[in-house]
């Protein structure tokens, strides 16, 4: 494929997963509201905040830092999302998944964090960080666990490569790796439920104590570009974490694609392709789900704790899995 | 020339002594200095001779030949220590003239003392011996009294200990008259050799002239007198007690010597070795200088006893052993006269109310020299000695021996160190508290001007208006001479070994120049160095060789941002930047060890120039010294017999090395040396100098140990360290590393102030380096060497800049900063990259050491090492981000508003580096291939490019390609912003911010900073235990409780000293098997 | 009494380690090499009747001269020891008895007489340089017992102490310069054996000795008696 | 025999002086323990320099040929080291008074100042 195939192909599977964060985000919103009782906001309501918060234009700033803030974080939110390969088997999905492997992807993640925490500290305003203390503090505690999740993994498939990992993981969920090493998949689970920054692990961005944290002071064009990030973002993570333990999605093979084999002669390839994309779709909003009933049934832990918290039972969780994948 | 004449003159200045002083005090001192100096012009001229190959000097007198007559026998050694001697005398005598008032009976006594000498280093009879022996002794009771009071006590013990002495030589001479028929010792000797003395009198007569004249030495338990006399007795009369009067004693020592039988030899010669140790266990304790200094000048008698009766067991050739045992004991004569004098003068100065008179650049050298010689250090010739004396025992297989040896040069180094210390640096003096975290630690950098303003030239004027400063110089210069002497002998004489001495030498003559002559003359060696160097080496070496020279080149142009003298600074930092190039030039053992010595004590006295640096200096140096006993035991054991087991050399290295580098449980002295050390001094020892260790670790593991055991092959012993016992051992070294940057992490998140903070970021990048290091593998390798240039990239970036920052707003705590990206814009760029990089986030070059790391220990089988290895990076990400936020971001403080972006001599560099590292970002493959194919050279491959893509085995990065896709994200959301914000956002006042509709009351209280990472502290804050300094702590807490313990001993008392004397002839009569 | 304990043990100790001396005491009759020569050749080389001389003044000349230097230390020593107080000796403050006073003042030209005949027949009768200058020495300390006298002459004194010492420093260097080797005696004849006049220049060695010895001891005694006579003031 | 008694008694004097020297507290009394040490030494060295029916090595006219001498070296020795302890003891009683006056005590135990 000539580059620039690739850059259109890199921007047609930014586009689908960024509007499938929109969504995710919406509908989540509006499931926890049920759940607590309340009507919520409509599936589509991120699509109006973020055309918004686009359409007013920022008057003030605090600097260059400040500026540069959201531009990293997005940088980081689109290079992560573009380093997984997305679809196996699918040129269109493969992003740029040559450039590196499973460490490169868990390394990008930190480029957008570091970026918005160095604009957010540009803004002098103290909640930003402080709330940039606490995600930092508990973002180290929860590496752990999901680095030896990570590492039992690579152990299991001798690879770090995210293609080989899934493609050993096709041909049925009994390769699944939340079959074969299931401990691994709870403790990266529990990693997760602190990445997503939901309850019990919502300290850091605390919106009564310190309005929203790390970008109190952003508004308007900064705001919609943090809000952009978050929904790649969100679904870069979610479809490493489906790559990684849930079997990924491929645009010849799986449930849905034998399903169709089944009823067609040959599967087309555009088919198998959306056929993956569907599988990636549902596999990431059954494992999101698994955050919100989370975060609608615990309340908050505070930083300290939840650093003990990770540093205990997931870790020991996760080692269990490394030793289980030695086995 | 007969020497005799000069007994004469000597003789007859002092008998006419009060007839000159009839005359007038001027002739009489005019007299009196003639004769020392004719002393000296005669020794010396006879000592020339012998080197010029004339035979052994024999002078009979009355005419007669010996036996008949009383002869004198002058060999090269008798010369060499004569002269010395005759020149410490010399100058002593000026220094008795011109600063202690001198009186007739004092030069009279004096002109004995110099005779006793003479006769005690020529005479071969045995009971002229005597004689010269009681000369000099009631010269030295005399010229002790003369100190007061107090001196007078010490002089009376000295007196008792002296007679005992006496009485005990005499018995035992004339008795071994009555047996062998002579008093000649050649006689007695040729006697002994045919069995006369082996009966039980003979024994005993024997036993009875060793005890004698051992006690002369002042051996442990039996100096409690040699001790007060050293410390009572005017500054001027213990110089000579501990060089010339104890090196003549010594030498009259070693002619008695053949008589011994080898049981006594033997016995004697651990009883030195005992006094050394002892010695210098209580010398730790010792607050009185003069005391400290006899309690030094004991020790190292004893050392010179020891080394004495080993190379005589050793049956060595008489070069060979004066090789050893002279270049011990002329170190010993000259330095430790020096320092007496020096302490004569510092006292004089302190009464006049100065500063103390060592705060000067030349006097602090003098100082240096003396002290550095002393503790057997590069290039002084106690050094090449001490060298051949491990050798010796080592090859021996005396481990119990060397252990004790180097424990007390451990200890003499420091107490003698910590002197050095105090006396050239005025601040410690007062014990300010240099506690970690401490408020009060608000540094302003530049150097003190009460000590380092005085120009130079005032300062040699001052040091003219006293001329004996001066004639201190001598002794230093003496000791100059004799390293090159002794270097030539050692067969290291050569332009690489010796650069670094003459570099040092060089600075210190044109100190009167200005600093930044300095600084640019070392910039331009070291950089000519690098370029000399490039073509002279190849593989590994090539690359240290331009990380050490190259690298810190850069590192010293950028201390050109102060302006002041630094004195010291460049000295020692030339010196130390050439040692690591001759250190990968050096191909024999010694040369490896030589270099090896010579940078880390540079490192350590780059430290010491630091405000606030005594203390951290003084660890640092133990910790040098420890590793470099370590080291030199194993390239002794090279070439001799003996040769440990490679388990054994290989921890014996690794514990050298590590400790260089500061692995955890040796890294006590790391945070401290770099944090107090000047900013700029901490990059050059953080980013260039701590990688000695690793490439040492390498060029040990890969040249020299195969070297030892004959494995030529690389295959060979690659197969030996993958076997058994050194796959357990490189196990357990990849633990060491993993848990050092572990805990050197989460130590480094909890400092407030920025240098802690860089220092403790430094061990544990350094334990990642180990970490790749321990694997023994290509992949490994290769990442422990790309690990070690990014190191040096990124640490070079941030401590220039912190550098830069401190200059500027003269504080180091971080919450005291904050808000410096708008004046120092640059800076704050050099940080951001630096952290970018440090942290590992793409596309940097930081991310492929992470990838080379965690794919090589998840390849070599260690997951868990790798987790904790990604679990600490992760922690990194607190501290970075705290050390860029706290300082560049947030609240800007009023005290800062004034300030500019950090000195262009700063910032030329900082953007080199940033060239570099963006560079090598882009394109890794420039550098990771010269790295692969070097450590290609000694092991099987294991990775390899494909095209820009680097495959492992498990995985694969592309450098290139990760930083265009960033480039490229990067840049979509950036132009979307610039043409949808357009022009009209302005920039909002500081305290503009959602603040609950409240406008902050000052920047301090809205700049969250301090206690940046309060509930990581609250979660693992149990983790910052500082179990590593509290066992250094505890150990050295009780060594210096085992001393206090042992200095009850001497209790003052003079009967009690000579009831020690007694009690100890009787130890050793036993131990010697004399009542058998 | 711990230290009188370990007192009795060193004592112990030390008739253990002198105990061999006494019990294993070479018995050879015969006299050693050196000493046979000695006595064989003394006399024709030397020319001194006694070989004891012979041997202190010649061929062990330079312990002799260092036995000098011993003694000159010491006077040296104690001159600086007891030097402040020396001018505070002043006036006596007891008197002698009757028949010392008078009897010191009778012997003394006697003792000084046979102090001076004992170091000129050094060479030839028992006796020397050292022995005569201590008997010198005595007679100078009943002097001073006898209250006759209160000071000596300081300068006189040290002009005889300097002028000998320097002297017998020349005399062993005109050995060196006219005869076989420093301190060699035979620059001067060898005279008739057994006369006061012969044995080369050991009677004038033994001369200066005896001027010298003489000298620095009266020197030791008066600074001693200065100190002591203050002490008894003030105490 | 005779040889032995006299170096038995020098032995001896050496072990009553060392007595004095450890245990008498006063400086006078250690000078004079001293001192018969250096005595009991002086008559070691004469003794053995004894020969059994020899004479003094000084030829007089009551010499004849074949006459035994004694071994004049150790006396030429002893003479020496009597001089030589003369100044020892000298310089011991000049340290003894300067101690008395500085510190109105002459008992060692009151002259331990400088220990550190």
């Amino acid at each position: 494929m000539t580059i620039l195939g690739q850059l259109g192909a890199a921007a047609l599977s930014v586009f689908i997963f960024i509007n499938y964060g929109f969504l995710l985000a919406g509908s989540m919103a509006r499931i926890r509201a049920r759940v607590q009782g309340r009507i919520g906001q409509p599936v589509y309501q991120p699509y109006i905040d973020i055309l918004k918060n686009n359409a007013r234009r920022t008057a003030v700033h605090h600097g260059v830092m400040f500026f540069l803030g959201p531009v990293f974080r997005l940088a980081g939110g689109l290079g992560t999302f573009l380093f997984i390969p997305a679809i196996l088997n699918s040129p269109l999905f493969a992003n740029f998944s040559f450039s590196g492997d499973l460490l490169l992807v868990m390394y990008f993640i930190f480029f957008g964090q570091l970026g918005m925490a160095l604009g957010a500290g540009q803004s002098g305003h103290p909640y930003s960080p402080i709330g940039v203390s606490r995600g930092l503090a508990q973002m180290s505690a929860f590496e752990l666990p999901f680095i030896l999740s990570v590492l039992a993994l690579a152990i299991k498939h001798n690879s770090l490569s995210i293609t080989a990992i899934v493609q050993a993981q096709q041909g049925g969920i009994a390769n699944w790796t939340v079959i074969t090493n299931p401990l691994a998949v709870i403790a990266a689970i529990i990693a997760f439920l602190g990445m997503s920054m939901h309850n019990p692990f919502s300290v850091v961005i605390a919106p009564q104590e310190i309005p929203i944290g790390p970008p109190t002071e952003y508004q308007s064009g900064l705001l919609g570009m943090l809000q952009t990030n978050r929904s790649i973002f969100n679904a870069a993570k979610l479809v490493l974490y489906v790559n990684l333990f849930f079997g990924g999605a491929s645009a010849t093979d799986g449930v849905l694609y034998t399903l169709s084999a089944s009823v067609l002669h040959s599967v087309p390839v555009w088919l198998g392709v959306t056929l993956g994309v569907v599988t990636m779709v549902i596999k990431t909003f059954l494992l999101y789900f698994i955050t919100v009933f989370v975060g609608v049934s615990f309340p908050r832990f505070r930083t300290d704790q939840s650093i003990r918290f990770f540093l205990f039972v997931p870790t020991l969780i996760g080692l269990a899995g490394l030793i289980l994948a030695r086995l | 020339m007969n020497p005799l004449i000069i007994l004469a003159v000597l003789m007859g200045t002092a008998f006419t002594m009060p007839l000159l002083e009839k005359v007038g005090v001027k002739p009489a001192r005019l007299f009196f200095m003639a004769a020392l100096a004719l002393l000296f012009v005669i020794s010396g001229g006879i000592l020339v001779n012998l080197l010029n190959g004339a035979p052994d000097l024999e002078v009979v007198t009355a005419g007669f030949q010996a036996p008949f007559s009383i002869n004198f026998r002058i060999g090269l050694a008798e010369a060499a220590v004569w002269s010395a001697a005759a020149l410490v005398l010399l100058i002593g005598g000026s220094y008795m003239v011109h600063r202690e008032e001198d009186g007739m009976y004092d030069r009279m006594l004096y002109l004995i003392l110099a005779l006793g000498v003479t006769g005690l280093i020529l005479t071969r009879d045995l009971f002229n011996l005597f004689v010269f022996l009681e000369i000099s002794s009631i010269a030295v009771y005399g010229l002790i009294g003369r100190g007061g009071e107090r001196s007078l006590q010490a002089g009376f013990k000295y007196m008792i200990a002296g007679g005992i002495s006496s009485i005990l030589f005499l018995i035992g001479t004339v008795f071994l008259y009555r047996l062998t028929g002579t008093l000649n010792i050649d006689g007695m000797a040729a006697a002994a050799g045919s069995g006369i003395l082996a009966g039980t009198v003979g024994a005993s007569a024997v036993f009875i002239l060793a005890i004698s004249m051992l006690i002369e030495l002042k051996p442990f338990p039996a100096n409690g007198w040699a001790l007060d006399a050293y410390q009572e007795a005017p500054s001027g009369i213990g110089a000579l007690l501990s060089s010339a009067q104890a090196s003549a004693v010594f030498i009259a020592f070693t002619k008695i010597s053949p008589l011994f039988g080898d049981r006594l030899a033997a016995v004697l010669g651990g009883i030195g070795l005992l006094t050394f140790f002892f010695a210098n266990l209580m010398g730790m304790r010792q607050k009185d200088e003069k005391r400290m200094f006899g309690y030094s000048s004991t020790g190292q008698i004893g050392l010179v006893i020891f080394a004495w009766f080993t190379v005589q067991g050793a049956g060595l050739p008489d070069t060979a052993a004066w090789f050893i045992v002279g270049g011990l004991l002329l170190t010993h004569l000259f330095a430790k006269a020096g320092l007496f004098w020096f302490s004569g003068l510092s006292d004089k100065d302190k009464g006049e109310g100065g500063k103390g008179f060592l705060h000067k650049v030349l006097p602090s050298a003098l100082a240096g020299i003396f002290v550095i010689s002393l503790l057997a250090l590069p290039p002084f010739p106690s050094f090449f000695a001490k060298m051949e004396l491990v050798k010796l025992l080592v090859t021996g297989g005396s481990w119990w021996i060397l252990t004790v040896l180097f424990l007390g040069s451990l200890f003499e180094a420091a107490y003698m160190f910590a002197w050095l210390v105090k006396k050239t640096k005025a601040e410690c003096a007062d014990g300010g508290a240099d506690t970690i975290n401490g408020d009060s630690l608000v540094v302003g950098n530049r150097a003190g001007p009460d000590i380092l303003t005085d120009s130079p030239a005032v300062e040699v004027a001052s040091m003219l208006k006293s001329s004996t400063s001066l004639w201190v110089a001598i002794p230093a210069l003496a000791l100059v001479g004799l390293s090159a002497a002794w270097a030539y002998m050692a067969g290291v004489f050569n332009v690489i070994a010796m650069a670094p001495f003459a570099a040092a030498l060089l600075m210190l003559i044109l100190s009167f120049l200005p600093g930044r002559f300095h600084g640019f003359l070392a910039v331009i060696v070291s950089a000519a160095a690098a370029w000399w160097i490039w073509p002279r080496t190849e593989g590994i070496d090539r690359i240290f060789g331009m990380v050490f020279l190259a690298g810190g080149s850069l590192n010293l142009f950028a201390g050109l941002y102060r302006k002041d003298r630094r004195p010291g600074f460049w000295v020692f930092s030339l010196m130390t930047v050439l040692s690591l190039g001759a250190l990968v030039l050096a191909r024999t053992p010694l040369e490896i060890f030589m270099a090896w010595e010579v940078m880390s004590v540079g490192a350590v006295l780059i430290t010491l120039q630091g405000k606030r640096a005594a203390g951290p200096a003084r660890t640092g140096m133990l910790f040098a010294l420890g590793g470099g006993y370590f080291l030199m035991t194993v390239l002794m054991s090279i070439g001799t017999a003996t040769i440990l087991s490679p388990a054994v050399v290989a921890i014996l290295v690794v514990i050298a090395f590590l400790s260089k580098s500061g692995a955890l449980g040796l890294h006590v002295w790391v945070p401290g040396s770099y944090a107090e050390a000047d900013d700029d001094a901490t990059s050059l020892l953080s980013s260039v100098i701590s990688k000695a260790g690793i490439w040492a670790m390498m060029i040990f593991s890969i040249r020299i140990l195969p070297g030892i055991y004959g494995l030529d092959g690389p295959e060979l012993w690659l197969q030996a360290f993958n076997s058994g016992s050194f796959s357990f051992l490189s196990g357990i070294l990849g633990w060491i590393g993993v848990l050092t940057a572990l805990v050197a992490t989460i130590i480094a998140v909890f400092q407030e102030d920025i240098k802690y903070t860089l220092a403790w970021s430094s061990i544990s990048q350094l334990g990642y380096i180990i970490l790749a290091f321990s694997l023994f593998d290509h992949f490994g390798w290769t990442t422990a060497i790309y690990l070690s240039i990014n190191h040096f990239l990124f640490k070079a970036m941030l401590f220039l800049a912190i550098t830069g920052v401190i200059y500027r707003v003269k504080t180091r705590l971080m919450y005291k900063m904050g808000g410096l990206i708008a004046p120092m814009p640059i800076t704050f760029i050099t940080v951001l990259i630096a952290i970018i990089a440090l942290a590992g986030v793409p596309p940097l070059s930081g991310f492929g050491g992470k990838w080379l790391v965690y794919s090589a220990l998840i390849q070599g089988g260690r997951p868990i090492q790798a987790a904790l290895a990604m679990f600490s990076s992760g922690i990194a990400f607190l501290y970075l981000f705290r050390l860029i936020h706290s300082i560049f971001l947030g609240q800007r403080k009023d005290d800062s508003l004034g300030i500019k972006e950090a000195p262009f001599w700063l910032i030329l560099p900082q953007i080199l580096l940033i060239a570099s590292i963006m560079l090598i970002s882009a394109f890794p493959t420039v550098i990771l291939k010269p790295i692969m194919a070097a450590v290609a050279e000694w092991m099987p491959a294991a990775i390899g490019f494909e095209g820009s893509t680097l495959m492992s085995a498990i995985g694969y990065w592309n450098g290139s390609w990760v930083m265009y896709v960033t480039m490229g994200v990067f840049m979509i959301p950036l132009v979307s912003l610039l043409i949808g914000t357009g022009r009209k956002t302005r920039k909002v006042k500081q305290f503009n911010i959602v603040f609950a509709a409240e406008r902050p009351h000052r920047p301090e209280t809205t700049h969250y900073a301090h206690n940046f990472f309060a509930p990581y502290r609250k979660a693992l804050g149990s983790l910052m235990n500082p179990v590593g300094r509290k066992f250094w702590e505890g150990s050295a807490g009780g060594v210096t409780a085992v001393s206090s313990a042992f200095r009850r001993i001497y209790t003052g008392n003079g009967q009690t000293y000579a009831l020690h004397i007694v009690l100890f002839t009787i130890a050793v009569a036993l131990f010697a098997g004399v009542f058998a | 009494m711990i230290k009188r304990f370990l007192a009795i043990i060193a004592l112990l100790g030390a008739a253990a380690v002198l105990l061999p001396f006494v019990l294993k005491l070479p018995t050879e009759e015969a006299l050693p090499g050196l000493a046979s020569e000695y006595i064989e050749n003394a006399p024709g080389e030397l020319g001194a009747a006694n070989l004891v001389t012979g041997i202190i003044v010649t061929y062990r000349g330079l312990d002799t001269l260092g036995e000098v230097a011993v003694l000159f230390a010491a006077t040296a020593a104690v001159g600086l020891l007891l030097k402040r107080t020396g001018n505070e000796g002043g006036v006596s403050h007891w008197r002698a008895s009757e028949i010392l006073e008078s009897g010191g003042g009778f012997l003394f030209p006697l003792i000084i007489l046979y102090g001076v005949y004992i170091f000129l027949h050094g060479h030839l009768t028992p006796g020397g340089g050292f022995q005569g200058g201590v008997v010198i020495a005595t007679g100078f300390l009943l002097l001073l017992l006898s209250g006759s006298v209160n000071s000596f002459n300081h300068t006189v004194m040290s002009l005889v102490e300097s002028f000998s010492g320097f002297a017998y420093v020349a005399v062993a260097l005109a050995g060196l310069i006219w005869a076989a080797g420093f301190l060699d005696p035979r620059f001067l004849p060898q005279g008739d054996f057994g006369r006061l006049f012969s044995a080369g220049a050991i009677p004038v060695i033994y001369s200066l000795i005896g001027l010298k010895v003489g000298a620095e001891l009266i020197g030791i005694l008066d600074a001693m008696r200065c100190k002591v006579r203050r002490e008894g003031v003030t105490a | 025999m005779i040889i032995q008694i006299i170096v038995s008694i020098g032995a001896l004097l050496v072990l009553i002086g060392l007595w004095g020297l450890l245990t008498r507290r006063n400086l006078i009394k250690m000078i004079i323990g001293f001192s018969i040490m250096d005595t009991g030494t002086h008559l070691i060295i004469v003794g053995l320099g004894y020969r059994k029916g020899a004479t003094a090595p000084i030829l007089d006219s009551s010499i004849t040929p074949g006459t035994h001498f004694v071994d004049p070296i150790p006396s030429a020795l002893v003479l020496t080291a009597i001089v030589i302890g003369l100044a020892v003891t000298a310089l011991m009683l000049a340290y003894a008074v300067r101690l008395h006056s500085s510190r109105g005590s002459a008992l060692i135990e009151d002259f331990k100042e400088n220990t550190l």
